[in-house]
């Protein structure tokens, strides 16, 4: 008896534990330098490619429906002549305090011991709440059976989102999702899932830079860099400005901003005071005439 | 209660139901899963793990390597090769979206001859030997009335092997109309670069090193050239590794592009006007002394009309501008100047790129790092061959045409009457792999492989200051009844008979590559060193191709100023029709996703958002909103846009980046015969230019004309993504000025 | 089978009085039928009745307490799946949980313990007569057989408008 | 006892009997049209969309990004919110023996029922995998899963559990004494029917006395459940982190909402029962009375929340809650609908304090069913003004409804009502002991 | 009417009963295959070792059926005149695939990989019951004779068993991060 309350006493502790992972096993991270990326969009096509992102058509488009899991927002500023154009990939930042998990009630989405916010999608029963919470608009909905719907309705033709032949390129490591469930980025789990089975065969860990989204990996201008943070040698810990032990420490366990933790004053996270913790690490773009907001000291 | 009677009668309602539900469960069974084994295993296949295949990507002419992912054989993604130098890993949307061309379910299956008026569209399906006939049949004839030399044969942009057999099969057949056509041939750019570089060729502009790169319309992070390899240098230019300076890009051009948008100045020159703006730039480096040369007194002298009072007023720019940009562009080194496609769509195109690629010279970028860097020789390319081909057509000079994946009549305007000609000519064979609007005016369609499925290879041209091939291998095993180009003019030289057999000995494409490969190994060059041809060729295929990492020492030309203001004109660029009816400049670009139009045909690019206005899905007409007040325009309303040529109607985008007196439309849509993802959507604006072509060059100025443009009630058409694209001061793309980065250089 | 008498009255009042004298004279099986609660003015007479519900309420609401931290902790332990950078175990919304299950068993055992005290459901046949549903009140009365006839005297004295003899089964 | 005149003293208890069994055993031509008309317009309404819905995808309504949510949750807390006051007012009129409670209690307690189980079925309709429903519900599988409990949807599951079944089992068990008066009234199969039902009650003492207590420790028991269902339907918005969602007032705002919502609902059921079942002796002038006076200290309540939830946003003065609140009360469409809504709500039920309003008939109807549609604005516009404009404007995209969403909003009045329609032909939809009681317990000597 | 009403419902209720009877108790758990090939022959009484022909297995996410060449090269010389063997034969001079029949199935949404089970020991037969004895594969397991249950069912519970602590007792090794959902879906 003694033994038992001891044993849930111990317990306890650990499950009162906040974020419950002390440190992940890996903490996959992506930077991404805004004075790189053009805004070419190669990412979203890469994206569409790696992971069955089905076609929706212009109807579905226009109803804001469209599938792509990152997304290139571009803002306007100012009027003719004085233009100020910025453009941001904006994908599933994979938050440490993810409010789309908590919405779940079915544990279709949860945080798992690489760092990746994880949706299940066969778990998913369509209740909308995830993609309500997300302050990011990044998880996606699964509207119709996409392999079943003609979306060329009016334009003459007649086409699935994988019209045969096309369903022969879908990526089998890929799930081709059902109708009625949400879906986001998943730093292209497959991608480190193979790349743990290559280390776990060759009984080493990850390499950095081995895996490479397919975002990551098209970018010609190579603005977006992907690594684990937990290493603070990778290249990711590095742009970022996260290269001790301490900052990743500070930063898993505080709310502060990143600014006071990175030595890279560019570094900043998108809609930081909603303190969800993403772990995409945006560079500041450099721009004349500054921001137009009051983004620095 | 219950009597014997309703028992049994139950009893057998009960037997009838669970039995008819258990035949209801047998037949809804799903029937079960079938396990194919292969018959004999292929070698280097393991199921459930993926082949990597090094392969030249052919979506534009930039000469991309890329890796194609196999799995079970068939191609499931491509990327870009890390090891080739001209992509370094990256590519574009584009590139990404070759798959949907291998998987493009309006690929062209079997062979097809046409079985009802020409253009109508109605072809029956025949086997390869009946097409082929067909086609030997048709050469044969032509031959034997000793009319060989009337053969024409019409490809795309074609560099690897396969240009010289089909330069060796038409030489052999007698004919020497071997033409190669594309809308973005960069002709007018070559031409400039003969007079300033010295080479008829497109130099490697050194984007990644260079300090101050002064872009004139070229919108290289979209489409101009060779935008992955653009694209990969302004990441360097901007954040590479181990530079202290961040470089420098400004923007002159009418419509902000996507480059422009990236840019740190943008300077809305007025249209037409880009080459004189550039001589102001050249008179201030001239004037300040920047320009090293003996021979500044005779510039000086060709360009004293050019001073920043005379160029401001007619490019719209202001004085203080030119002179800081001609200061800024003078001292900071090195410097670049590019001149793109808006400005060499001009009508006076030639001169304007003269002018900016003066402003290299003058301030000594030439043949250095960071500037320009003139590439190897490459073998000349015919002459933009489209009115060549409309002027032959109509004089009936054309007997037969034989096409490969050229597709003139949607990238030319109706005005040159290049469909009309067509129609004179008596016998039409396309080799495409798709149904594109020229292949619809053909008798006799012979499918070809995709880059996927066919053996091939791809000289870069520009490349990046060497020689770069990439090599193109069958990744996957065709999907359709098609050949490839190679194997088809193999089989018909063997069958012609005559040279052709002397000429065109081998068996098939593929052995003629490997052929054709052991001569440039026998020249030992390049960085693949093994030491026989098994190893050789075994590396080239692994690695994607091949490459000569060591840049040839170029010889300084000598630029005369005599020769060269020739070459200039001080006047802007014409436009057709009167300002007075119609009031609006007309810029037509090529559009990310579809560049000519070419992958309008591809759903993932019709849906990728066009990053500057987020449309989906169609054309629009992007306007400034001042120029609509008054008019009564809402955005998303469909417009009559005309010139004196023609017209088309489409929905108005308000873009802020846009000079109020021009208006810009994307190329790409209005496609009528392209497949199911293009047809009847968006409208084609080439159908507004007129019939002209640079005399000196044969490209068509797609900025040649004004129009006017009327508020029409038409269904609507338009979507876009994006919500509304003002930050509120939210914080969402955060930045710091240069001056602050500089700092933070210093701290860290 | 014993026998009992019923006596039916129009007027509570009445009925009242007549249980009053039964009680006086010694009877204690008395019950009372009737169509509207009428508990207060018979308790005065027949004594306080016991209230064993309330125990039902409060183990069923201890138990729903119970149950409910149970059910939100433990199955959260059973499966550890990390969300929101929030514990495993958090306070807050087991707290929602347990406050609804509370209310949940608190609710039913009570009821529970009203249909086992009250003898519910019941469906074999009883002593009872359509008209209690509607207007009249009555008296049923157990005693020996030989005190019967006093106790249908007394009932109709007090103003019984029908008094019967029924075989309680 | 507390014995009160109201109007009802000189029905005799027969009478109430009579009428209330009446209603119905005696079925007249209007009801089965009704009836009728209920099933064919569930069909066409409710059933055939959500066949399609389900067959084809949720991609047949207008939700889009970032509307997730659109007209299936609104009129989820439009439902849960009508079911407010059915049981609390009934609770809280219980224990406080509130007299007037008597004859329109059954009712309300049925109205909270099946605005509940209309709220239900409406979270069912939304899903996007709804043949999953049973996933949310925490039970021992195979799959070793269970649910989330830190999830405001969990709390919902339990919450609207809880209260669905014990507004249910309130429901039933007072009204046993009824369906014993039911049973001995009836033959044939409705005897069978009520019997069962009725389990066997007699009307001892013992019985009654029981039956006081426990309903009492469940009316107790009943007013914290409620206010914690729709402070937890509340907590579903308020737990995010969307400007014009996350405010800390949600939970009283939604609960003052609710009560108001519900208390407006009853008095239309009750003008509408009044008529049909030809009620009017026992649905007095004074019910609509006390009802308006209520409904008067609602609306009061109800615009001083509103106001303060303004205020908060106004006071945050950050551009999410300024852009939330200007797309909310200045932009249109929603800026009509907002102001329509402040008319419905805040200023029309003002005139309830008029004596004379008060005891017109129509005018309750009117001012009532007006409350109603402005409490379902307000729903509409917190779901449809907040989420169009989060986070990221980039993604800013307005919602508009479908045919199928529309056509399920209405399919659901009509669901409800075709629940009500068979309540009062299967069940006394007036409590009969209680107005007995309310009559008076017959005494030879008034006043005794 | 009243009679009518209760054949309905017995008739509704038995339809219910035999549909649900067909699907769990009578799915083909060991279906016909083109050839009629013995495991027990080949595993069994040969000794064959299973990844003498299955031989993905330690490579790839999927074992692999044995190509028609491996079998055509055994028996060119064994048993040739055997008739099931003349079918075989019939595939390999007509170049035909063997159509055969999958008899574990697992759903689009599961991740599973042979080599990752194999190489960590996991025994083929914890999976696919004691082949050597079945003369066709079948996922009926049978005790004295009589079926009672699946060889493996493979149901989540079932996975996460082995996936949780049950692998510890077979081959003395937990599975690393066994409940995270992503180890097995995608």
């Amino acid at each position: 008896m003694a033994g038992f309350i001891e044993l849930m006493l111990e317990r306890f502790k650990v499950y009162r534990e906040p974020g419950y992972y002390k440190r992940f096993d890996y903490w996959w991270a992506m930077v991404i330098d805004l004075d790189r990326c053009t805004g070419c969009g190669a990412c979203v096509t890469a994206c569409q490619a790696e992971n069955n992102t089905p076609v929706v058509g212009e109807e579905e488009c226009g109803k804001g429906r469209n599938l792509s899991w990152i997304r290139i927002e571009r803002y306007i500023e100012g009027e003719y002549p004085n233009v100020k154009v910025k453009f941001i990939p904006v994908l599933c930042p994979q938050c440490d305090r993810a409010p789309c998990e908590v919405a779940c009630p079915v544990y279709a989405t949860y945080h798992n011991q690489d760092g990746l916010n994880v949706q299940v999608y066969n778990r998913c029963v369509g209740t909308f709440t995830c993609a309500t919470y997300c302050p990011y608009d990044v998880r996606r909905f699964n509207w119709f059976t996409y392999n079943k719907k003609n979306f060329l309705k009016g334009n003459g033709g007649s086409s699935t989102s994988f019209e045969p032949p096309l369903d022969q390129q879908l990526n089998p490591d890929v799930s081709v999702r059902e109708m009625g469930v949400m879906e986001k980025c998943t730093f292209c789990i497959q991608r480190i899932r193979a790349a743990k089975d290559r280390a776990k065969d060759e009984n080493r860990p990850i390499r950095d830079g081995e895996i490479q989204p397919a975002c990551v990996q098209t970018c010609p201008t190579k603005a977006l860099t992907f690594g684990d943070l937990n290493n603070p040698k990778s290249r990711i810990a590095q742009l970022a400005g996260l290269s001790t032990a301490g900052d990743l420490h500070y930063l898993r366990e505080s709310g502060s901003k990143i600014s006071d933790i990175s030595s890279n004053p560019r570094t900043y996270r998108l809609l930081e005071d909603l303190n969800a913790a993403p772990t995409i690490f945006y560079l500041k773009r450099v721009m004349k005439n500054g921001s137009s907001t009051a983004g620095h000291e | 209660m219950l009597n014997r009677r309703d028992f049994l009668k139950l009893v057998g309602v009960g037997g009838a139901g669970a039995a008819a539900g258990f035949a209801l469960g047998e037949l809804t069974k799903t029937p079960p899963a079938k396990l194919i084994p292969y018959l004999i295993p292929p070698e280097d296949v393991i199921p459930g793990i993926a082949n990597w295949y090094a392969s030249a990507c052919m979506q534009c002419s930039a000469g991309c390597g890329i890796l194609v992912r196999v799995m079970e054989g068939r191609a499931k993604k491509i990327e870009g090769n890390p090891l080739h130098p001209i992509n370094k890993g990256g590519l574009c949307a584009r590139g990404q979206a070759g798959l949907q061309l291998l998987y493009n379910p309006d690929r062209i299956k079997n062979p097809l001859k046409r079985n009802g008026k020409r253009g109508k569209g109605e072809f029956e399906e025949i086997t390869w030997e009946e097409g082929l006939s067909i086609l030997t049949n048709n050469l044969m004839e032509l031959r034997s009335h000793g009319e060989a030399d009337r053969l024409y044969l019409l490809t795309s942009l074609i560099r690897g092997h396969l240009n010289f057999l089909l330069a060796d099969f038409m030489k052999a057949y007698g004919s020497p109309n071997y033409l190669q056509y594309d809308l973005f041939q960069y002709e007018n750019l070559r031409f400039a670069n003969k007079i300033i570089v010295g080479q008829y060729t497109i130099p490697h502009y050194d984007i990644a090193n260079t300090n101050f790169l002064l872009s004139f319309g070229a919108d290289f992070v979209t489409t101009w050239i060779s935008p992955v390899n653009y694209n990969y240098g302004y990441g360097q230019m901007r954040q590479g590794e181990g530079r202290n300076v961040r470089g420098k890009l400004v923007q002159i051009e009418p419509r902000l592009s996507l480059t422009g948008a990236n840019a740190d100045e943008w300077v809305p020159v007025r249209p037409g006007t880009e080459g004189v703006l550039a001589l102001g730039i050249a008179y201030i480096i001239l004037e300040g002394g920047y320009y090293r040369g003996g021979d500044a007194k005779l510039w000086k002298d060709a360009l004293k009309k050019y001073n920043p009072e005379a160029v401001a007023s007619t490019t719209e720019v202001s004085e203080d501008r030119i002179k800081q940009l001609g200061k800024e562009f003078a001292t900071t080194k090195p410097s670049l100047a590019i001149g793109g496609e808006t400005v060499s769509s001009y009508e006076n195109g030639v001169s304007n790129l003269v002018a900016i690629n003066l402003l290299n010279h003058l301030s000594g970028n030439i043949g250095k790092t960071g500037g320009v860097i003139p590439n190897p020789d490459v073998i000349k390319k015919s002459f933009n061959p489209i009115a060549t081909i409309a002027k032959d057509a109509s004089r009936r000079k054309i007997k037969t045409l034989i096409l490969h994946n050229a597709n003139p009549v949607f990238t030319t305007p109706e005005t040159l009457k290049l469909k009309d000609a067509l129609k004179d000519i008596p016998f039409i064979a396309s080799l495409s792999s798709l149904h594109d609007e020229t292949t619809a005016l053909a008798d006799l369609i012979l499918p070809s492989h995709t880059y996927f499925e066919d053996w091939g290879d791809d000289f870069a041209e520009p490349t990046v200051g060497y020689s770069v091939a990439t090599i193109m291998q069958p990744a996957v095993s065709p999907l359709f009844n098609t050949k490839g180009a190679g194997d088809v003019f193999i089989s018909l030289a063997k069958t012609l008979g005559g040279n052709l057999q002397k000429d065109i000995t081998w068996e098939d494409f593929g052995v003629f590559l490997r052929d054709s490969w052991k001569k440039i190994y026998e020249r030992h060059k390049g960085d693949i060193k093994e030491a026989n041809f098994e190893d050789f060729w075994n590396d080239l295929l692994a690695r994607g191709g091949w490459w000569d990492a060591v840049p040839k020492a170029s010889k300084p030309v000598r630029v005369a100023a005599s020769e060269v203001s020739a070459h200039l004109s001080s006047e802007p660029a014409k436009f057709e029709g009167n300002d007075k009816e119609y009031p609006f400049y007309l810029i037509l670009y090529p559009h990310l996703s579809y560049k000519d139009g070419r992958g309008a045909n591809l759903p993932w690019l019709q849906e990728l958002p066009d990053p500057m206005t987020s449309v989906v899905w169609g054309t629009w007409i992007e306007m400034n909103s001042k120029a609509a007040t008054g008019m009564g325009i809402k955005e998303g309303d469909m417009l009559l846009v005309e010139s004196p040529f023609g017209k088309i109607t489409a929905p108005v985008y308000f873009y802020p980046g846009q000079r109020p007196d021009t208006i810009s439309i994307p190329l790409g849509q209005g496609h009528t015969s392209y497949g199911r993802y293009a047809d009847g959507r968006g409208a084609n604006p080439i159908e507004l230019l007129p019939a002209k072509t640079d005399p000196k060059t044969g490209a068509i100025p797609l900025n040649s004309t004004r129009i006017k443009i009327t508020r029409v009630n038409a269904p609507k058409s338009f979507v876009k993504m994006e919500g509304v694209a003002k930050e509120l001061g939210r914080n969402i793309v955060q930045t710091i000025t240069p001056e602050e980065f500089k700092k933070m250089g210093k701290e860290a | 089978m014993s026998k009992a008498v019923l006596g039916f009255f129009p007027y509570v009042d009445k009925l009242l009085r007549a249980a009053q004298r039964l009680k006086d004279a010694g009877f204690t099986d008395i019950e009372v039928l009737s169509p509207i609660p009428i508990g207060h003015e018979i308790e005065h007479i027949l004594g306080e009745k016991k209230n064993p519900v309330k125990y039902f309420t409060f183990f069923g609401s201890v138990a729903g307490f119970i149950f409910g931290t149970l059910l939100a902790l433990g199955s959260a332990a059973l499966y550890i799946l990390p969300r929101y950078g929030k514990p495993i175990w958090p306070l807050t919304p087991t707290v929602i949980i347990t406050y609804e299950s509370t209310i949940l068993l608190g609710v039913y055992i009570t009821l529970i313990g009203f249909l086992i005290f009250g003898r519910l459901p019941c469906f074999r046949e009883r002593t009872y007569d359509i008209k209690i549903s509607i207007d009249q009140f009555a008296l049923l009365v157990r005693a020996k057989k030989d005190r019967l006839i006093q106790v249908e005297q007394i009932i109709r004295e007090a103003g019984a408008e029908e008094v019967k003899r029924v075989d309680e089964k | 006892m507390a014995h009160q005149q109201q109007g009802t003293s000189n029905i005799s208890y027969r009478e109430v009997n009579d009428d209330v069994i009446k209603s119905m055993t005696e079925t007249g031509r209007g009801f089965y049209l009704v009836l009728a008309v209920c099933i064919v317009g569930l069909a066409l309404t409710f059933g055939l969309p959500w066949a399609y819905q389900i067959y084809v995808g949720q991609g047949v309504t207008g939700l889009q990004s970032p509307e997730y949510w659109g007209l299936y949750l609104t009129n989820f807390v439009f439902w849960i919110g009508i079911s407010h006051s059915g049981t609390l007012l009934s609770a809280i009129l219980f224990i406080t023996q509130t007299p007037w409670r008597r004859s329109i209690y059954r009712s309300a307690e049925a109205m909270t029922f099946f605005s509940v189980v209309t709220a239900a079925t409406m979270v069912f309709i939304h899903m996007g995998r709804p043949w999953n429903f049973y996933w949310p519900f925490p039970y021992p599988n195979q799959r070793e899963m269970w649910t989330n409990f830190q999830s405001p949807l969990m709390f919902d599951v339990f919450a609207i559990g809880t209260y669905s079944t014990s507004s249910f089992l309130f429901l039933y068990f007072g009204s046993i004494p009824d369906l014993a008066a039911v049973r001995d009234r009836v033959t044939g199969w409705r005897k069978r029917f009520y019997g069962a039902l009725a389990l066997g009650w007699r009307g001892t003492d013992r019985e009654w006395h029981l039956l006081q207590k426990a309903y009492t420790f469940c009316a107790v028991f009943i007013i914290p459940l409620a206010v914690s269902v729709h402070s937890i339907v509340s907590w579903d918005f308020a737990s995010s982190k969307i400007p014009g969602l996350n405010k800390t007032i949600f939970a009283p705002y939604f609960v003052i909402g609710a009560i108001y919502s519900g208390t407006a609902g009853i008095i239309t059921l009750m003008v509408i029962l009044r008529r049909a079942l030809k009620f009017e002796k026992y649905i007095t002038k004074v019910h609509f009375d006390k009802l308006g006076m209520l409904l008067v200290v609602m609306s009061l309540l109800w615009t001083y929340v509103n106001v303060t939830e303004v205020f908060t946003g106004w006071y945050a003065n950050t551009s999410y809650e300024n852009e939330a609140l200007k797309y909310r009360m200045f932009t249109t469409p929603s800026a009509y609908l907002f102001w329509l809504m402040i008319a419905c709500n805040a200023f029309f039920p003002l005139l309830y304090i008029f004596r004379k309003i008060r005891l017109s008939i129509v005018a309750s109807l009117l001012i009532s069913i007006g409350i109603n549609l402005g409490m379902w604005i307000e729903r509409f516009l917190i779901i449809e003004t907040s989420l169009p404009r989060k986070f990221l404007p980039f993604m800013w995209r307005d919602y508009h409804p479908s045919w199928v969403e529309w056509s399920i909003t209405a399919g659901s009045f009509i669901f409800f009502t075709s629940l009500f329609v068979l309540f009062v032909k299967f069940w006394p939809s007036f409590s009969i002991y209680e107005i007995k009681e309310d009559i008076g317990i017959p005494m030879e000597r008034k006043g005794r | 009417m009243k009679k009518f009403l209760v054949y309905v419902i017995v008739g509704v209720v038995t339809f219910t009963i035999g549909y649900n009877v067909n699907l769990i108790y009578f799915p083909d758990l060991s279906p016909k295959q083109p050839i009629n090939f013995s495991h027990k022959i080949h595993a069994g009484d040969n000794s064959i070792p299973c990844q003498y022909c299955h031989i993905y297995a330690d490579k790839s996410t999927v074992s692999g059926v044995p190509n028609v060449q491996r079998c055509i090269g055994c028996h060119k010389i064994i048993k040739q005149d055997a008739p099931e063997i003349q079918k075989l034969q019939g595939y390999w001079d007509r170049k035909e695939t063997i159509p055969w029949v999958k008899v574990y199935n697992l759903p689009d949404f599961v991740y599973f990989s042979h080599k990752r089970h194999v190489k960590a020991g996991v025994p083929c037969q914890r999976c696919h019951g004691d082949v050597a004895k079945m003369d066709r594969i079948t996922r009926q397991a049978v005790l004295f004779g009589i079926p009672y249950a699946r060889v493996s069912p493979l149901k989540m519970g079932w996975c996460l068993d082995c996936h949780t602590n049950g692998a510890k007792e077979f081959i003395g090794m937990q599975v690393k991060n066994g409940r995270d959902c992503w180890t097995c879906h995608k």
